[in-house]
């Protein structure tokens, strides 16, 4: 695979039009799943997300009593932004929009950057609820953060770059998640959790009352809701240079590899998203320090071996 | 733009900071103000790094710098829970009290 | 300008109410109308909300009785808008009043009339002084049970508009951050309804459902509500209940419980031996979803310890001022109070799966669980406390006039004393529950 | 990211690039404008939560200064760091104000003036210092490429400045520990007994 080209920023467009598809892609296939579970038309519920589209367009929002209704607006609004500011760095093919030469860190950071809107939007509204659920995502942040970190360090140390197009160019011919799946799995298990929805998603879910979006209607609701499947999108799409080869495969064109392989590792994630139970905040503190943390750091031991061996 | 204007701008940050460390009651507010002044700090190196120095060893400063401000604000938490949960203070005046 | 956007206006309100979401808030006593309801929502695509926030109608299950006016009011004024609302008393009413319901959605001049007449921006914001901000009380500091650290005070109703939530319950807590600090249980009536002991299975297979709902079990939940509404008709009761009639609709192939009520029904007398078969069909089935709950190692991990909260042995003192329950009465309602019990949100789903297992007094055991359930909850947290009252399957509506008159909603809002209060009551409540029901 | 700006600006103004120099000096001050003006409204407003992420858009301004000055590693971390412990301070912010913090004006200032004078002072001191010094000049031109300071830092961690990361680790590990240490009201043992499954605590409330 050749260099990587930046491209000017109105393409940036192009991008949020793709992140909006595949958003409503997941929640079509989410809809999809739903429905076949409930043996009632798959294609009813595929149809889902026009539908939610059209209803939340048409309804008003609304606020509260005491709301910080300027820290909710950020919140939300950085819900939009934040799969943007992701799939930036992320090389479609020999295209990028931004070739940071510390791509590998600016995805972490706006991954962070989820702690921040998460906690806002729960802070906004000044209600129970949303309180709740902001604060029990943060409980959670720093048991999925520290290991996804970890496993975000071991491909850019095994390619001996921060830059994404760097990590993609160097697992020629063998992608990085054949020689280290530990770290790839933690990765999805953090991907899961940055996009605030079940499993891990003690932001929001059923048990209380979908915390964070408790009290948006409208289109803010809308917004927030596009901006989380945008995040597993995000996510995907970030694996993908990450660990999954980039844009090489036979015969397709890179960029096309890149969307193919994007596609099919959101629909994964969609899928083990519906088949497991909401894990609980304290539970999976537990599972985040004691397991994925020091497997995380044994992955990136055995890389970092390889790597010294090999040079 | 030269070196003066980034170090102006770090000055008035770190003075913004001292001024918040100084007058703030609570804790946090507190620390709050220190990290204002090490982010004055951050600025300051940043502009010496590009105007006068290709040495790499500002930028190990500058990592020295984000260390102390990790451990600083890690030590400042834990301090004030156990201020808190010793007493329920929560001001640095009450704290003053406790010397005594 | 308006004119040429009518088109565009009719076309997206079109597409908004195939996916209409309902509040629902259940009486008690409406549990046969929700059930239609939430069969009938199915059946149009339509979904439950998850808060007022994101509802588009409010439906009322049941005959509210005193005490939910003003609480239905309150509800009302939440939804964002457009907005309908219904009631439905009895299942027969469901296709009517989901119509109805469409049909004022649909209908742009009637939303943009209630659009004008109300401000979403909350009206009722005093000026307010310092310590009582925009005329709210400002939450207060008090010792956390958790880990002895202070958090905000908030007193939070849970209930009754809660989706997943025992009808017309309402359990009054004060959360110290999320864990609750005190509860008092009240109940909001609902018209007398003739209890029908046939339903227990469906009814066990929907509290079942609500349960895996809550605990993010999407796939198992579905399919627990599935069985729910495919559980055939009991012989005894098939002729007093209306929906029970055959339809004259012919049933579509997304309506296989109705095909499958009528069919019991009408052909009962006659074959007895197939309406036996088919109940043994539905318990092989609830068998089998019981065996995939209890198979289920992520699920079990994930509930357990569910209603556990590291209590500090600080604590303990507390324990001073809590009512001594005998741990025998928790043990009747599948509480373990010896220790606050690792599993028992989960050993109380598998009993509402378990069709062996027969609630020969529903309403004695719910009477004992609602005594015991605000000192149970003190140290809990309010999600593992949503978890345990749903698997609790509280059937308010079994609960008899005296149980209600006990339970009704009292106008002091809890005071810092009044947990004491509280605890007398309760026991005192109870020795009069044990009087009535000898 | 810089790159990325220069692009940006050259669209929107359809012009064709200017010295990139000036560009940067106009970014780079801007910015610095920008984490002063967010810095002292941290001690203006009243609310805790607006206070906090004040702090951390200031924070969020050195850390784009600091990648528009091709110190793209070290401005994405502080990036990414102080998001991460704002969002902390936030709770604590919370948890130890003791009020209610969205809705109550706050003053938390003792000794105002005092302070007032002490900041002025420093400002004025510091000021007439950065004018007067002779600062020396790099004799090359500033460096062009993000990715070589990277690699430097990296080579200078790891090589001639070995010793710090030596110093900085343990002193990491030993925060961890201490701040564990000293935060935590009961350890384990205490909570869950001996075997730590929790069968023998005596705890709850009987």
């Amino acid at each position: 695979m050749g260099e990587v080209v930046q491209v000017a920023a109105p393409w940036v467009l192009l991008a949020a039009l793709l992140l909006g598809m595949a958003a409503l892609g997941v929640a079509a296939l989410d809809g999809a799943l739903a429905a076949r579970a409930a043996c009632r038309p798959a294609s009813v519920g595929a149809q889902h997300p026009l539908v939610e589209t059209a209803r939340l367009l048409r309804q008003r929002r609304r606020t509260t009593v005491a709301a910080d209704t300027l820290l909710r607006h950020v919140a939300v609004g950085g819900f939009a932004v934040a799969p943007l500011l992701m799939v930036a760095v992320v090389p479609l093919g020999e295209w990028v929009l931004a070739d940071a030469s510390v791509g590998v860190v600016w995805f972490n950071a706006v991954d962070v950057l989820v702690w921040v809107l998460v906690w806002l939007a729960g802070w906004g509204p000044n209600a129970a609820w949303s309180l709740t659920g902001g604060y029990r995502f943060l409980a959670q942040a720093m048991a999925y953060e520290l290991p996804l970190m970890f496993a975000l360090t071991a491909p850019a140390v095994a390619a001996g770059s921060l830059r994404v197009g760097d990590v993609a160019g160097g697992q020629q011919g063998l992608p990085y998640v054949v020689w280290m799946p530990v770290a790839f799995l933690v990765y999805c298990v953090g991907v899961l959790a940055f996009s605030v929805r079940g499993p891990l998603s003690p932001a929001g879910g059923p048990v209380i009352s979908s915390g964070v979006l408790a009290e948006l209607s409208g289109v803010d609701r809308l917004l927030v809701l596009a901006g989380r499947a945008g995040l597993l999108v995000a996510g995907a799409a970030f694996a993908v240079p990450l660990f999954l080869g980039g844009g090489s495969g036979p015969l397709l064109p890179g960029w096309l590899w890149v969307l193919v392989k994007t596609a099919l590792l959101t629909a994964a994630l969609v899928v083990v998203r519906r088949r497991l139970p909401d894990v609980r905040p304290e539970r999976f503190l537990a599972l985040g320090w004691t397991v994925l943390l020091p497997a995380a750091l044994l992955q990136l031991l055995v890389v970092s071996v390889v790597v010294v061996v090999r040079s | 733009m030269t070196l003066e204007v980034v170090l102006v701008l770090a000055a008035a940050l770190f003075s913004v900071g001292l001024y918040g460390a100084l007058s703030q009651q609570v804790v946090v507010m507190v620390m709050m103000g220190l990290e204002l002044m090490l982010n004055g700090v951050v600025l300051a190196a940043a502009g010496f790094w590009w105007f006068t120095a290709p040495d790499p060893s500002l930028q190990v400063l500058l990592v020295v710098v984000l260390a102390a401000m990790t451990v600083e604000m890690a030590m400042g938490f834990a301090v004030a829970l156990l201020l808190h949960r010793t007493s329920g203070a929560d001001m640095t005046d009450m704290a003053a009290e406790l010397k005594q | 300008m308006a004119v040429s956007l009518r088109p565009l206006q009719r076309v997206l309100a079109r597409w908004a109410v195939r996916g209409t979401t309902v509040l629902l808030v259940e009486a008690p006593g409406g549990w046969a109308a929700r059930v239609a309801v939430e069969r009938a929502m199915a059946e149009r695509g339509w979904r439950a909300a998850s808060s007022p926030a994101d509802a588009d109608a409010l439906v009322v299950c049941g005959t509210p009785g005193d005490g939910w006016g003003e609480v239905l009011e309150r509800t009302w004024a939440q939804l964002p808008g457009p907005r309908a609302r219904a009631s439905v008393a009895a299942p027969s009413e469901v296709p009517g009043a989901l119509e109805g319901l469409a049909a004022s959605l649909l209908d742009d001049d009637v939303q943009r009339v209630d659009a004008a007449a109300r401000d979403l921006v909350p009206a009722d914001v005093e000026p307010g002084d310092d310590m009582h901000p925009a005329g709210l009380e400002l939450a207060g500091g008090e010792d956390d049970l958790r880990d002895g650290l202070e958090m905000d005070v908030l007193r939070v109703p849970l209930g009754p508009v809660l989706p997943d939530w025992p009808a017309g319950l309402v359990l009054r807590t004060v959360l110290s951050g999320d864990v609750v600090v005190r509860a008092r249980v009240e109940v909001l009536p609902g018209a007398p309804q003739r209890q029908d002991p046939a339903d227990d299975v469906a009814r066990r297979l929907d509290a079942a459902a609500q349960v895996l709902r809550l605990a993010g079990a999407d796939d198992l939940a579905a399919r627990a509500v599935r069985l729910r509404d495919a559980v055939p008709a009991p012989r005894t009761s098939s002729t007093d209940r209306p929906e029970d009639a055959p339809s004259p609709r012919t049933s579509s192939t997304h309506r296989p419980q109705r095909g499958a009520l009528s069919g019991t029904s009408s052909t009962d007398r006659r074959e007895g031996g197939a309406g036996a078969a088919q109940r043994r069909r539905s318990a092989g089935d609830v068998r089998e979803l019981r065996g995939r709950v209890e198979r289920s190692r992520v699920l079990a991990w994930a509930l357990r310890e569910a209603d556990v909260v590291t209590s500090s042995p600080t604590s303990g003192a507390e324990s001073d001022a809590a009512p001594a329950s005998a741990p025998d009465d928790l043990r009747d309602v599948g509480l373990d109070a010896r220790r606050r019990t690792r599993d028992d949100v989960r050993t109380l789903l598998l009993g509402l799966l378990d069709l062996d297992a027969r609630d020969d007094d529903p309403g004695r055991r719910i009477r004992a669980a609602l005594d015991a359930l605000p000192e149970r909850l003190v140290g809990v947290d309010v999600v593992s406390a949503r978890l345990l009252v749903a698997a609790l399957d509280l059937r308010t509506d079994t609960l008899d006039a005296d149980d209600l008159a006990a339970l009704a909603p009292r106008e002091d809002d809890s005071d810092d004393d009044s947990s004491d209060d509280d605890s007398d009551d309760g026991s005192d409540q109870h020795m009069h529950h044990g009087h009535a029901h000898g | 990211m810089s790159l990325a700006f220069n692009e940006l600006s050259s669209v929107v103004l359809e012009t064709p690039l200017p010295d990139l120099s000036v560009l940067r000096g106009v970014a780079v001050t801007a910015l610095g404008v920008v984490a002063v003006v967010t810095g002292a409204l941290v001690f203006r407003v009243d609310s805790m939560a607006r206070a906090t992420y004040l702090l951390a858009a200031s924070f969020v301004a050195v850390g784009a200064a600091v990648v528009a000055l091709h110190l793209d590693y070290v401005g994405v971390v502080v990036v990414l760091m102080m998001l991460m412990e704002m969002a902390v301070m936030g709770v604590f912010m919370v948890m130890l104000m003791g009020m209610n913090p969205a809705l109550m004006p706050m003053s938390m200032v003792h000794s105002g003036r005092r302070a007032l004078a002490a900041a002025g002072t420093s400002f004025v001191v510091l000021t007439v210092g950065i004018l007067l010094v002779d600062w020396p000049t790099r004799p090359d031109a500033p460096p062009s490429d993000p990715g070589a300071t990277t690699y430097s830092l990296g080579d200078a961690l790891m090589g001639d400045h070995m010793l710090v990361m030596m110093v900085v680790s343990p002193v990491m590990l030993a925060t961890i520990v201490a701040g564990v240490v000293l935060a935590q009201a009961h350890g384990r043992y205490e909570r869950l007994g001996d075997d730590l499954r929790g069968t023998s605590r005596q705890g709850g409330r009987r």
